[in-house]
């Protein structure tokens, strides 16, 4: 088993999707999905055993046996610590979600959308343990080919296919990046385990290093969707299907940030130790734009889908300044934050899913009070909505504590406002958007302002009065998790172990290449959850006044008139950057990297 | 002479590849149409095996295939070619999936042009 | 945006990319100094442990055979991707005709010249592919070189006017499943080491005398794999294309319509 | 040898900067196939066989087809919606 179980959340998928793809149009339907949904499950299985497994200590697989040879490694590894085990268990799971959401959902076309969803989880298993940059890169374009043709499985519209395009020129760009970061190590150290590179590039921080770092990151980070890499994110997901857009959301936008960290604190810790501080600086103003941008932005739309999309962008923002914080404390914060985050935006896309199977239409102001008749999806956003401004028992708050309590030892205590901004927001989006569904609250449309793109999308199914079981319950159980996981005994600690043993460069390298003993991790006791209570009911009644103001009856709209106009003041220009023109994307692309660079470029200069 | 010319090849290979990287971006921001910026997004990924070649190569080695040459002959590092190789696979597949969207985008959008299909603003 | 503000964006921070690259850049070592020590061991082990000659293709099948597997994947998700994006749609029937009919065009007929010569490499074009395969661990080539060289030899016969054998050569199901088949018999060639209590991708075929055809284990095994899947995966995407554009040169509507429903 | 590859790596830049900047596709795709065989001549040189081996056949065939075909689709598109 133990030589099996490592390879197996990438293994088996690939085998099965591969099979599927043998047989494509020659079984049926049902059998095709119950063999992805196995094969998903199997995924799960393996990864949590994984996770349990390597908590006391890295899981060092060596694909082909190619053990190193006196330190230097010769073949690829798998380095497995609990919380890439935690995140390939985490990506597995949505996969499931997706694919029993979708039982009922597509009108399918043989079994490539299984097909597809498959090689998606294999990469991204292969992506969440690989123990070498080369392979990262490997998985990172394996989730993008998959992601790209999922993007625009609408064939039949135009908006799935310029979403797609542009969600695949940027993320080409970010991959091609990536990989002159890689080539940059390789030529300075000769070679590609990032443990080896790690060792091998120790203290040294010359021109080289930074810029294999910036590129590396910036490679990554669009995926992670930070601005300004983030244009592309809205686009794929206000076109992708319900069950794909979990996916993109819930997991593989943070699988980016997760590379970030990885990619730190394995390879790059050593060199840019002494400039903690100025790398802290940058990556936290990029995190604080982004979430007020992506907050901003999420506000400000009406097509469902795409206000998740940019509450998503807002809250991949937090995450990042909480990786900034580069202590374990926030660390185990992100991580617990990821998952939180994940099932709660997971939960709010499959319930936008079931709105469109539903009623046809996505578009906020044409359900305007439509919501009665699918009052099970609309009832749900209600309770989803609260979430996001992190409301205790809800999961996030936990992540959120850990952040805060962690960023006001290192002085950066105002941060937490940053969550409550965000948090308050894009919570007040989707309150908006479930109060004028559900009880048909707000302005009704107004045909006035056509000029916004893209707002509503066609059906994905062939609709119906019901609401199938298969569709309703992931999503309840989405729900549920995200309210459960908060009530895990020891789950802080035991998370706060696996960020210590994530961050330990040393004990990391020592591991793989000299096979030494791991170092035992007693994280700090817990400590108290209260403000993180006050803060997140706080955030959440405020978020219930703010989406109250917006939905006013007109009469009592003059009172604050004054107020949107600021708004829309600030948010005309905003959006009009988001141009939907891929150049100007690439161009953005090219100024974040040139900004970064920059600035990296002169701190340590 | 030759000194010369040696220390200036001895950065040129990389200096072409940052060359071709910004010249593919630049291709890119101002095409006004997807099959010309497809092209250009293969001369951004022609930047990276200028890179892994420069960076694997080394001064009067053969190529590493010991079917002629004893073991043990200074050979050039394989491992870059094996990722050039995975590299130019990649290239083609992601490039033929591009292709196919942006005949979808005629089909559906009527147009190529960037311009035109801006259906995602705001 | 504007056109002018775009470029103006651009040309500002792309020269600061360059700049930045650059100054990245003048931290290698310089071309022809490689550093080692990753190709230096390979180099000095292929021959001896894996009975392999050409230390690429030990690299791509072996070493780092890991990096391949998900490689042919990349490529089995772009040709399903493709392949869902090209699919006809139901509205596009009815108005598309054959091209060359509703444009008028007659088609030359292809000179007997051409088409002996080329009905003529087909068959040395194969032999040339298969030959690339399976000589990989000895001499440059191997499943990516001779994949691609055997997806180019329906082109030959479509390029002789015959749209009826190409039809047949590349009936798409055939291609489809050689494609499936090469790439999950790779993940299952690897988890039949499993079964030998070995690791993922371990050899555990004899590794044969350097030199011969048959030997380096896995490499020859994996390397035909992915000869399979190469060959399968760019006939498909070619197909694919050509569906796009193809002109009929003979009455071949009944192979045509045969072949609809079960691209479906 | 020294002087070949200079030679070629400078040649390597023009013609990718050429493809770059041929704004009609149909002469670019042109341009695209001679810097494929221009590549493969450059693996060649730098000693990489099988690399040139596989960018001969993907860089001057299978992509330049690939473009090819796609822009004949979309120039029948264009004929049809005038």
């Amino acid at each position: 088993m133990n030589h099996f179980l490592p390879a197996s959340p990438v293994a088996v998928p690939l085998s099965i999707a591969a099979l599927l793809a043998a047989v494509n149009q020659h079984i049926p339907r049902r059998l095709a999905d119950a063999l992805a949904m196995a094969a998903s499950l199997w995924s799960v299985i393996a990864c949590l055993w994984l996770l349990m497994k390597s908590s006391h200590g890295l899981i060092v697989y060596w694909m082909g046996g190619w053990e190193p040879r006196n330190g230097a490694a010769i073949g690829i590894s798998f380095t497995i610590d609990p919380l890439g085990a935690g995140a390939a268990a985490f990506a597995s799971s949505l996969v499931l979600v997706a694919l029993v959401f979708s039982a009922h959902y597509f009108d399918s076309v043989g079994t490539i959308f299984h097909v597809l969803m498959l090689a998606f989880l294999g990469a991204m298993c292969g992506f969440s343990l690989t123990g070498d940059i080369f392979n990262l890169f490997v998985f990172f374009e394996l989730m993008s080919a998959a992601a790209f043709a999922l993007c625009g499985y609408k064939t039949e519209e135009s908006g799935p296919i310029q979403g797609a395009l542009n969600f695949a020129v940027t993320n080409t760009i970010g991959a091609f990046m990536a990989l002159s970061g890689i080539g940059l190590l390789y030529g300075r150290t000769g070679a590609l385990n990032m443990a080896q590179i790690g060792k091998s590039l120790g203290q040294t921080h010359d021109g080289l290093v930074v810029a294999a770092f910036v590129m590396i990151t910036c490679g990554f980070l669009v995926k992670a969707a930070l601005v300004p890499f983030h244009f592309w994110l809205a686009d794929a997901h206000a076109v992708a299907p319900t069950p794909v857009c979990v996916l993109f959301s819930g997991i593989m936008v943070e699988l980016g940030l997760y590379a970030v960290a990885r990619v730190y604190w394995t390879m790059f810790h050593g060199a840019l130790a002494q400039f903690e501080a100025q790398t802290r600086a940058i990556f936290v103003s990029l995190g604080v734009l982004t979430a007020i941008v992506g907050a901003l932005m999420s506000f400000a739309q009406r097509h469902i889908k795409r206000l998740l999309a940019y509450s998503t962008i807002s809250h991949t923002g937090l995450m990042l300044v909480a990786f900034a914080m580069l202590a374990h404390g926030a660390l185990a914060g992100l991580a617990l934050y990821v998952l939180g985050h994940g099932l709660l935006k997971g939960a709010l896309f499959l319930s936008a899913g079931i709105l469109l199977h539903h009623l046809g239409s996505i578009d906020e102001l044409n359900l305007r009070g439509k919501g009665r008749e699918a009052i099970r999806a609309s009832g749900l956003m209600l309770f989803l909505a609260l979430g996001l401004s992190g409301v205790p028992p809800y999961g996030t708050f936990l992540g959120e504590a850990l952040i805060d309590s962690a960023a006001e030892k290192l002085h950066y205590s105002w941060i937490s406002y940053i969550f409550m901004f965000a948090g308050i927001v894009t919570a007040a989006a989707v309150l908006r958007v479930a109060g004028r569904i559900y009880f048909g609250w707000g302005q009704d449309l107004d045909r006035s302002q056509q000029d916004e793109g893209e707002t509503d999308e066609g059906r994905e199914t062939s609709g119906g009065k019901e609401v199938p079981a298969t569709m309703f319950v992931p999503t309840l159980v989405l729900l549920l998790l995200g309210l459960g996981m908060s009530f895990i005994p020891g789950l802080r600690v035991k998370t706060q172990a696996a960020a210590m043993e994530f961050m330990d460069q040393g004990a990391y390298q020592q591991q793989v290449l000299e096979h030494a003993a791991p170092p035992a991790y007693v994280p700090h006791a817990e400590e108290s959850l209260l403000p993180g209570i006050v803060r997140g009911i706080v955030s959440t009644l405020l978020a219930l006044i703010v989406a109250g103001l917006v939905l006013l009856p007109h009469p009592l709209r003059r009172g604050i008139e004054g107020f949107s106009g600021g708004v829309s003041f600030v948010l005309r220009p905003l959006r009009i950057l988001h141009s939907g023109h891929m150049g100007d994307y690439v161009a953005w692309l090219t100024a974040g990297v040139a900004a970064i660079g920059g600035l990296f470029a002169y701190f340590i200069h | 002479m030759s000194q010369a010319v040696s220390e200036f090849l001895r950065m040129l290979p990389f200096l072409v590849a940052a060359w071709l990287f910004v010249v593919g971006l630049y291709g890119i921001v101002t095409s006004r149409h997807l099959v010309h910026l497809i092209m250009c997004l293969v001369v951004v990924q022609t930047s990276t095996y200028l890179l892994l070649l420069g960076v694997g190569y080394k001064i009067g080695a053969a190529a590493p295939i010991f079917a002629d040459i004893p073991v043990g002959t200074p050979a050039v590092d394989p491992v870059t070619h094996a990722l050039m190789l995975t590299d130019i696979v990649v290239e083609a597949t992601v490039m033929a999936l591009l292709l196919a969207l942006a005949i979808q985008a005629e089909e559906r959008a009527g147009s190529v042009d960037p311009e035109q299909l801006r259906i995602m603003r705001g | 945006m504007n056109y002018q503000a775009r470029t103006a964006l651009f040309i500002v921070s792309g020269l600061g990319f360059l700049c930045f690259y650059i100054w990245g850049l003048h931290g290698l070592p310089g071309l022809g100094h490689y550093p080692g020590p990753y190709g230096n061991l390979i180099n000095s082990l292929t021959v001896y442990e894996r009975h392999a000659t050409d230390a690429v293709t030990a690299v791509n099948f072996d070493y780092r055979g890991f990096d391949t597997l998900g490689e042919e994947f990349i490529l089995f998700a772009s040709v399903m991707g493709a392949n869902l994006l090209l699919r006809k749609q139901k509205d596009d029937r009815e108005e598309d005709p054959p091209l060359d009919r509703a444009q008028d065009r007659v088609v030359p007929p292809t000179s007997d010249a051409i088409r002996v010569t080329g009905l003529a490499l087909v068959l040395p074009i194969v032999v040339f592919g298969l030959y690339t395969i399976s000589h990989g661990q000895l001499t440059p080539g191997g499943g990516f070189q001779g994949g691609v060289i055997l997806a180019s030899m329906p082109l030959i016969i479509y390029l002789c006017g015959d749209y009826k054998a190409f039809d047949q050569v590349t009936s798409h199901v055939l291609s489809e499943v050689t494609e499936a088949v090469g790439a999950g018999g790779y993940a299952i060639a690897g988890l039949i080491s499993i079964v030998f209590g070995l690791n993922y991708l371990t050899n555990f075929i004899p590794l044969g005398q350097t030199g011969d055809v048959l030997s380096s284990g896995t490499i020859l095994l994996i390397s035909v794999l992915t000869g399979l899947e190469v060959a399968g995966g760019l006939v498909v995407l070619m197909i694919a294309f050509f569906r796009q554009t193809l002109v009929y040169r003979k009455a071949d509507d009944e192979s045509r319509e045969q072949d609809e429903p079960s691209r479906q | 040898m020294i002087v070949l590859q200079a030679g070629i790596l400078l040649f390597v830049g023009v013609i990718g900067t050429a493809v770059v900047f041929t704004r009609n596709p149909l002469n670019q795709v042109i341009g695209l196939t001679f810097y494929g065989l221009l590549m493969a001549l450059m693996f060649f040189i730098f000693q990489a066989p099988d690399v040139a081996f596989s960018q001969i056949v993907i860089g001057a065939v299978v992509l330049p087809l690939m473009v090819l075909l796609t822009l004949a689709k979309l120039k029948v598109k264009e004929q049809r919606r005038k």
